[in-house]
């Protein structure tokens, strides 16, 4: 499978670690992404809200690029939400209103360029492994499980907000990622803030709001006693793991919790070096929680028995169809 | 101008292939029956006739007059005013002549395009000068004035009254002989005629009654060409997804092709009262489709149609192969110059 | 011609559901362009190709042809029919050199009179801009015999 | 030239169509322009349906001996049947008279009056046209069965099946579970008047169970239906309940001895546990229980059978060896009431049903406070014993939201509000209750509302945006927290509480397409059936004898059903006692000369009234069985298949007059009329 590969500005420092682990899986699962040749900053969630026809134009220019450089019916991946989003929207926002597009175009014209909207699918990377590669294909690489690695998966707001396009997973309570850390074997952890914000940029705006909004989302996940949260967004990363020891010192919490990319722990389920996957990169170090992973699966949880009077919860679809 | 008393016979070959001709000379040594009790007075294809003799002749001088072939210029049209004021009955003989048959599938395009392709746009062609042959032409003996072109084929009764149709691509010989003792006996013992305009030598009701193959109920999940399947032996050739326009077609043939495995390709025409046959057999074709059942989405309905649509290979020359002249629309709307039969426009 | 083509166009309906569509349309009091003329039949299914040829033929310039949604035929599943030959005579037509936007197929059930009032009118602005079919002039002799002596620089592609 | 004598009657309809159309220019073109298609006289008058109207019509055939009529007017679904009978009036085959439409499909809809005009002048034409090719008819009379099949045994069911039977004719009811009472009978209160479910329902059931004139199959299924109205043939299974009703007295013992408890997801809704060999609940009719092959031990490992063993009844009335029985029955008419599916509140994750154990669906929460439910009417927690201090109560859960349902689920409002009753009653609880709108329109419903805001009951404006245990502020540790906007205030609000209720929406039962196409109507895009009128035939359907009751035709409460299961009944009973009914002779036939023996028609009716003729390889079609849907006529390749009143002739013909006008009234160029 061939697609364009629109990296954006965070894989090439902060998010060097996604950046490593990305390329090794992708190679496992015979991904090929061809770099959009030229690609510009995505404008990131700024820009948007100060000038927004600049901003559009600026994305136009990537959309325009990748889809004259076409791969595989245009399919164009981004493992930065910010980017997705920024791409997928200014995409969207082209093709519904035809004035915008000749805006955006004309401003492109400038640079000898044109796009017509529709014409390049925007993907986030996870789209890609969950539906194209699919879960049992997966599995098949699996040769080390993340056994009784106890993961909380947060997608962070921006990959399946509403609207802009098909979200490829529920956009109030996604759960593909949560399948396929199990597919990896890790334990998921219920983790009802998987969808809520990480602050973004509010860090460098109003830090400690940002840092209230970044302990919840800790809080959360210890409650749960995650050894690792898994996500899928640089910012997300730089945000929980970056500003850990902020929210320490500001609420005196003492949280100790890797925030590790799904890209990863894949590489480490697929039996691959933790150096090759750019482990080490994380301000939180992850060798303590990952020395976790056992062997074995741990021991099914049977169900106890009712106490008496207790009330019998409802079965979940996937426990109904076993 | 001999007058011998034997009703006077005449033969006219107009837009066709000439395999009426040849059916006709099929019918064996039945031909010297003809040649004994006719007199032929014209019939270009086996004697020297030129058509100043017709034009010689008085007003229905001829008596029985079979006309082969469509309609397709100036010259065909001419002489069938000619023939159908000096005859007293005027036979469509083949359905050229009848419907239009393989000449009025030109209908699907232009004339202009028929032109191109024959003497331009054809690989066994060297025009480079891309001349085309013109009605009127200067030599120095004068102006040259040949036969023009039409833009559409019609069929005979398009340009003049006819009294009878003998379909098939060509005639069957025995039907051809079944017609001429008919219209002996007429002449002859003055024995009753069958009713001007009407059929004859052909059956009442669709060739699949004549077919020995069996028939059971039908659901078509793909059709074949000819080439992609080898037919089992005595099944209905439509069940097994062999294109076969027997069901929309006049018997008489004695269902000859199915039986050889071919679909009939539909040449004796449609049935008594059908006016347009392509579309008897489009309806009936397509109902028996095995696409759509309760629980399809209107999307996957489409999709599932398409596919299968898609193994009916040109639908109008299929369903239209005889009748296009004579069907409800009789050709198709080119537009512009060049356009090729089955471009969508 | 500077006044506005008005296009003919004839719609077979379905006793059951887009005739009464039709007349839910006019209970609502729904407007839509005067120029089409409805024909009903018990069902869909009921409708003969020959109909829509006979149509386009005899002088209209579109044909609408509606019945009740997948699923919800009347008689359980003759629509399923009226699609399928549908869609091949479309294909026929499309060889015949018909604009596709000249014959239509719309679903449409008993309460969507609303719905039938606008996929008329915007049909009606399809044939509109497409023109008159003018059959007729279609099959009518061009006049001139011959083709007209095509300069080699002429011939197109 | 024609050979008919046509009478052309243009209505006014007031200024219905005299308003748009210039119906007197219209009438007097038709008396000029259609003489040569037979048209001896024109008229136009103020309202054609009114009995001068009408006399009109049966004079002129009398004194000028038409042999045709078009009326032009409204729909003829609305007339056509009143001047049939005024053409029948004179003697002339009411069939001879045909209908065309002026009104909803001209004046109504069309605004410039001179093109209204010419549109009506050509639909007339094609009218004119038209009727001359009709024949004289008879209308087809096909004899009503006297019995009557009610499908469901929930309270419309319920209710039509006494209506009927009560006047003294046979009815078989079949219900799919093990006891009839449907979803009614699991209710504790019902609203507005808060009076117990139970009891006015089971004697409802017990007057079912012991009603002389009705034969009740539960635990039984309909596999088939054949026929047409007034002669169904319907074939049950009955499935083997391993019990021998004939011996059984429903004593229950075998329900106490059997060692296996199982989760009741359907009467307890999952809350609460039953036997493998059970009675659904105490009052159950009929009173004899069933063994769950899933769950029994005998079955599942070959012993066991203590029910056997402990069975009092001589001989033993448990029967391991029992199969189901398949029984066909005939009957006149069918009533379908088969009810609704309860919305699965799992389908929206952010609620967290099923992962949060005090989230609770509607359902649960009325188990829960029903006396004989799970925790004999206690409202606790999933604990069993906590009582909560807070409770929300979640509206619209799966209505009136794009991701899953359009449509509002009618009874979500009243219902949440007797829950916000309950739980103040029943524990003082905090109560909130998030809601879009408040719809309490009936009688009382208003009333009970304010009764409940006086009581305390919290309500807040908005969407629940997610229901979360995530604590994030002091005090909102180990509790709930519903975070939603209040539009009133304009702000979000997180709430703590205790225990949430999801006041799920209700939902077309998962099979509902299946059933509908077993009995031949259809469903709405949202798998409701469709009655035939939305107004003035909301019990019917498009299928003649097949009639719908309760919320099978979409969302309904409890005195809807009953009414409308009533109405079914009246409707079917006045079938019955005229005894025969009247069919439109709209049928397909055969031309044998023309058959080829093609069998292109052969599988194309749904109704197999396609019969071919081996012998003599030709094909016949039953008229009994055609419904004259004329797909076969439209598909015979030889055109060897006619129909009455829709032949070809007939459709041409009207055809041709439709193109005799263009848009603005000038001649059509026809296809000029081919030689010979």
């Amino acid at each position: 499978m061939k697609y364009g590969y629109y990296p954006g500005c965070s894989m090439e420092r902060n998010a060097i670690a996604y950046h490593h682990s990305t390329m090794a899986v992708a190679g496992a699962l015979d991904i090929e992404l061809q770099e959009v040749e030229d690609w510009n900053c995505c404008g990131a969630t700024e820009y948007f809200s100060l000038e927004l026809l600049p901003a559009y134009a600026l994305v136009g220019r990537n959309l325009a690029l990748a889809a004259n450089q076409s791969v595989n019916g245009n399919q164009l991946i981004a493992p930065c939400s910010a980017c997705f989003l920024n791409l997928a929207k200014t995409d969207h926002y082209m093709s519904t209103s035809p004035d915008l597009a000749d805006q955006v175009n004309e401003a492109l014209a400038a640079g000898g360029l044109h796009y017509d909207p529709g014409s390049v699918k925007v993907r986030h990377l996870l789209d890609i492994v969950v539906n194209d590669v699919g879960f049992p294909a997966i599995a098949e690489k699996v040769t080390k499980p993340l056994y009784n690695l106890r993961v909380a998966p947060y997608y962070g707001c921006l990959i399946v907000r509403p609207g802009t396009q098909k979200s490829f997973d529920d956009p109030e309570y996604p759960t593909t990622m949560d399948t396929l850390m199990q597919t990896l074997g890790a334990e998921v952890v219920d983790f009802p803030l998987k969808a809520h914000c990480c602050g973004g940029h509010m860090t460098q705006i109003s830090e400690n709001v940002a840092l209230e909004m970044i302990r919840r989302l800790l809080k959360n996940a210890a409650d749960y006693e995650a050894d690792v949260i898994v996500t899928l967004c640089p910012m997300c990363q730089l945000n929980l793991d970056a500003y850990q020891d902020s929210v320490n010192k500001l609420f005196g919490t003492n949280f100790n919790i890797p925030i590790l990319y799904f890209t990863q722990l894949m590489g480490l389920a697929f039996g691959m070096r933790a150096v090759e996957l750019g482990f080490g990169k994380e301000f939180v170090s992850a060798t303590l929680a990952l020395t976790k992973i056992g062997a074995e699966p741990p021991p099914k949880p049977k169900k106890k028995r009712p106490a008496k009077g207790e009330l019998p919860m409802p079965a979940m679809p996937e426990e109904d169809n076993q | 101008m001999s007058d011998n008393g034997k009703p006077k016979f005449g033969m006219y070959w107009a837009s066709s292939c000439g395999g009426c001709e040849i059916s006709v000379l099929n019918i064996g040594d039945k031909l010297l029956v003809v040649d004994e009790v006719f007199d032929v007075v014209f019939w270009p294809c086996a004697a020297d006739f030129k058509y100043d003799d017709v034009r010689g002749y008085p007003d229905g001088y001829i008596d029985l007059c079979l006309f082969n072939g469509a309609i397709r210029n100036s010259e065909n049209e001419e002489m069938a005013k000619l023939l159908r004021q000096k005859s007293k009955v005027l036979v469509a003989f083949g359905s050229c002549a009848y419907e239009g048959c393989i000449p009025a599938l030109s209908n699907f395009t232009s004339k202009e395009a028929t032109m191109e392709a024959v003497y331009l746009d054809n690989p066994s062609i060297d025009n480079p000068a891309k001349i085309l042959p013109q009605p009127i032409n200067k030599v120095p003996e004068g102006e040259l004035d040949i036969p023009h072109f039409y833009h559409t084929v019609k069929s005979l009764d398009q340009v003049v009254p006819v009294d009878y149709y003998i379909p098939g691509c060509p005639p069957e010989p025995h039907q051809i002989w079944a017609v001429l003792e008919v219209v002996v006996a007429g002449l002859l013992q003055g024995a009753e005629l069958p009713p001007a305009g009407s059929v004859v030598g052909a059956g009442q009701v669709a060739v699949c009654e004549e077919c020995p193959l069996s028939k059971h109920e039908k659901t078509i999940d793909r059709f074949y060409r000819p080439w992609e399947i080898d037919p089992e032996p005595d099944l209905c050739l439509l069940e097994q997804g062999i294109m076969c326009v027997g069901p929309a077609t006049r018997s008489g043939c004695g269902a000859l092709c199915p039986q050889v495995g071919m679909g009939c390709r539909g040449c004796y025409g449609p049935l008594e009262g059908v006016e347009d046959q392509g579309a008897r057999m489009l309806t009936a074709l397509a109902s028996v489709i095995g696409v759509g059942k309760t629980g399809d989405t209107e999307a996957q309905l489409e999709a599932k149609l398409d596919k299968i649509m898609d193994t009916i290979v040109d639908p109008a020359g299929t369903f239209y192969r005889f009748s296009m002249a004579h069907s409800i629309l009789k050709r198709a709307k080119v537009n512009g110059h060049g356009a090729k039969k089955g471009e969508a426009k | 011609m500077d006044k506005k083509f008005e296009p003919l166009i004839i719609g077979f309906t379905c006793n059951w559901c887009s005739y009464r569509a039709a007349d839910m349309a006019g209970i609502s009091r729904e407007k839509y362009p005067p120029n089409v003329r409805l024909i009903r039949l018990m069902c869909s299914g009921r409708l003969d190709p020959t109909f829509i040829l006979k149509a386009l033929a005899g002088g209209a310039d579109g044909v609408l042809v509606t019945g009740c949604h997948p699923g919800e035929c009347h008689y359980l599943e003759q629509n399923f029919k009226a699609a399928r030959r549908f869609s091949l005579l479309k294909r026929m037509l499309n060889q015949m050199g018909i604009e596709p936007e000249r014959v239509k197929l719309v679903w449409a059930s008993a309460a969507e009179g609303v719905r039938l009032a606008k996929e008329i009118t915007t049909m009606v602005e399809e044939v509109r801009a497409l023109g008159p079919l003018n059959w007729p002039g279609v099959v009518a002799e061009d006049g001139n015999g011959y083709v007209a002596h095509l300069a080699p620089e002429e011939v197109s592609a | 030239m024609s050979k008919e004598k046509i009478g052309v009657y243009v209505c006014h309809c007031g200024t219905n169509i005299s308003g748009t159309v210039d119906v007197e220019e219209v009438s007097k073109w038709a008396g000029e322009n259609l003489e040569k298609d037979g048209v001896v006289v024109s008229r136009d008058y103020k309202f054609m349906c009114s009995s001068l109207g009408q006399e009109l019509i049966e004079a002129d055939i009398k004194e000028q001996g038409l042999t045709r009529v078009v009326v032009a007017a409204c729909s003829p679904h609305l007339h056509e049947q009143t001047f049939r009978t005024a053409v029948k009036r004179a003697d002339l085959n009411p069939y001879l008279c045909e209908m065309v439409s002026i009104r909803e499909q001209v004046s109504w809809v069309h605004t410039d009056k001179k093109i209204a005009t010419e549109k009506s002048k050509s639909v007339i034409a094609g009218g004119v046209k038209r009727v001359a090719f009709h024949e004289e008819l008879e209308p087809l009379q096909v004899p009503i069965n006297e019995a009557t099949l009610v499908v469901g045994g929930g309270i419309a069911g319920i209710q039509a099946a006494l209506e009927i039977a009560d006047s003294g004719f046979p009815v078989y009811m079949v219900e799919r579970e093990p006891s009839i009472g449907g979803h009614m009978a699991k209710f504790d209160k019902t609203f507005p008047t808060l009076d117990c479910a139970a009891c006015i329902l089971t004697p409802k059931m017990v007057s079912v169970g012991d009603h002389p004139h009705i034969n009740m199959y539960t635990y039984s299924e309909v596999e088939k239906v054949d026929g047409y109205v007034g002669n169904f043939t319907v074939t049950i299974r009955k499935k083997a309940r391993y019990v021998d009703t004939d011996v059984c007295t429903g004593c229950g013992i075998c329900e106490e001895k059997c060692p296996q408890k199982v989760i009741d997801d359907i009467f307890e809704a999952g809350l609460g546990y039953r036997k493998a060999v059970y009675r659904p609940f105490p009052q159950a009719v009929p009173k004899y229980p069933v063994i769950d092959t899933d769950n029994c031990i005998y079955f599942q490992r070959g012993k066991c059978k203590a029910c056997q063993i402990f069975c009092p009844t001589e001989p033993n009335s448990i029967d391991f060896e029992q199969q189901d029985e398949i029984i066909e029955i005939t009957v006149g008419n069918i009533i379908l009431a088969t009810g609704y599916d309860l919305f699965d509140a799992r389908r929206v994750p952010q609620y967290g049903y099923g992962r949060l154990a005090n989230v609770f669906t509607s359902l649960e929460f009325e188990r829960m406070c029903n006396a004989a439910g799970p925790t004999n009417g206690e409202v606790v927690l999933r604990d069993g014993v906590t009582t909560p201090e807070a409770v929300a109560i979640v509206h619209c859960v799966g209505s009136r939201d794009r991701n899953y349902n359009n449509y509002c689920s009618v009874i979500c409002c009243m219902q949440s509000l007797k829950f916000a009753h309950l739980v103040k009653e029943r524990t003082g609880a905090e109560v909130y209750n998030f809601y879009i709108d408040m719809r309490t329109p009936f009688k009382d419903y208003d009333e009970f509302y304010q009764k409940v805001l006086e009581e305390g009951a919290h309500f807040i404006r908005g969407r629940v945006a997610e229901i979360t245990d995530a604590a994030r502020m002091p005090g909102e540790e180990g509790k709930l927290i519903i975070q939603a906007e209040d539009t009133l205030i304009g702000k979000q609000r997180r709430i703590p509480v205790d225990m949430v209720v999801l006041s799920a929406g209700l939902e077309s039962r998962a099979d509902a397409k299946e059933v509908a196409h077993k009995f031949g109507i259809s469903c709405s895009t949202d798998e409701w059936f469709i009655e035939k009128h939305p107004k003035l035939d909301p019990v019917a359907t498009m299928t003649e004898g097949v009639f719908i009751a309760g919320a099978c035709q979409g969302p309904k409460d409890i005195p809807a059903s009953v009414a409308q299961g009533a109405a079914a009944a009246a409707r079917v009973l006045s079938r019955i006692q005229s005894k025969e009914l009247a069919l439109e002779p709209v049928r397909a036939s055969v031309i044998e000369e023309k058959c080829s023996g093609c069998r292109i028609c052969n599988n194309l009716c749904p109704f197999n009234a396609i019969i071919f003729h081996e012998d003599r390889m030709v094909t016949e079609i039953n008229p009994a069985l055609c419904q004259g849907c004329g797909t076969c006529v439209a598909a015979c390749p030889s055109e060897a298949i006619t129909g009455t009143q829709f032949s070809n002739e007939q459709i041409l013909a009207q055809l041709e007059g439709l193109l005799m006008l263009d848009v603005e009234g000038g001649l059509v160029s026809m296809l000029e009329p081919e030689m010979a």
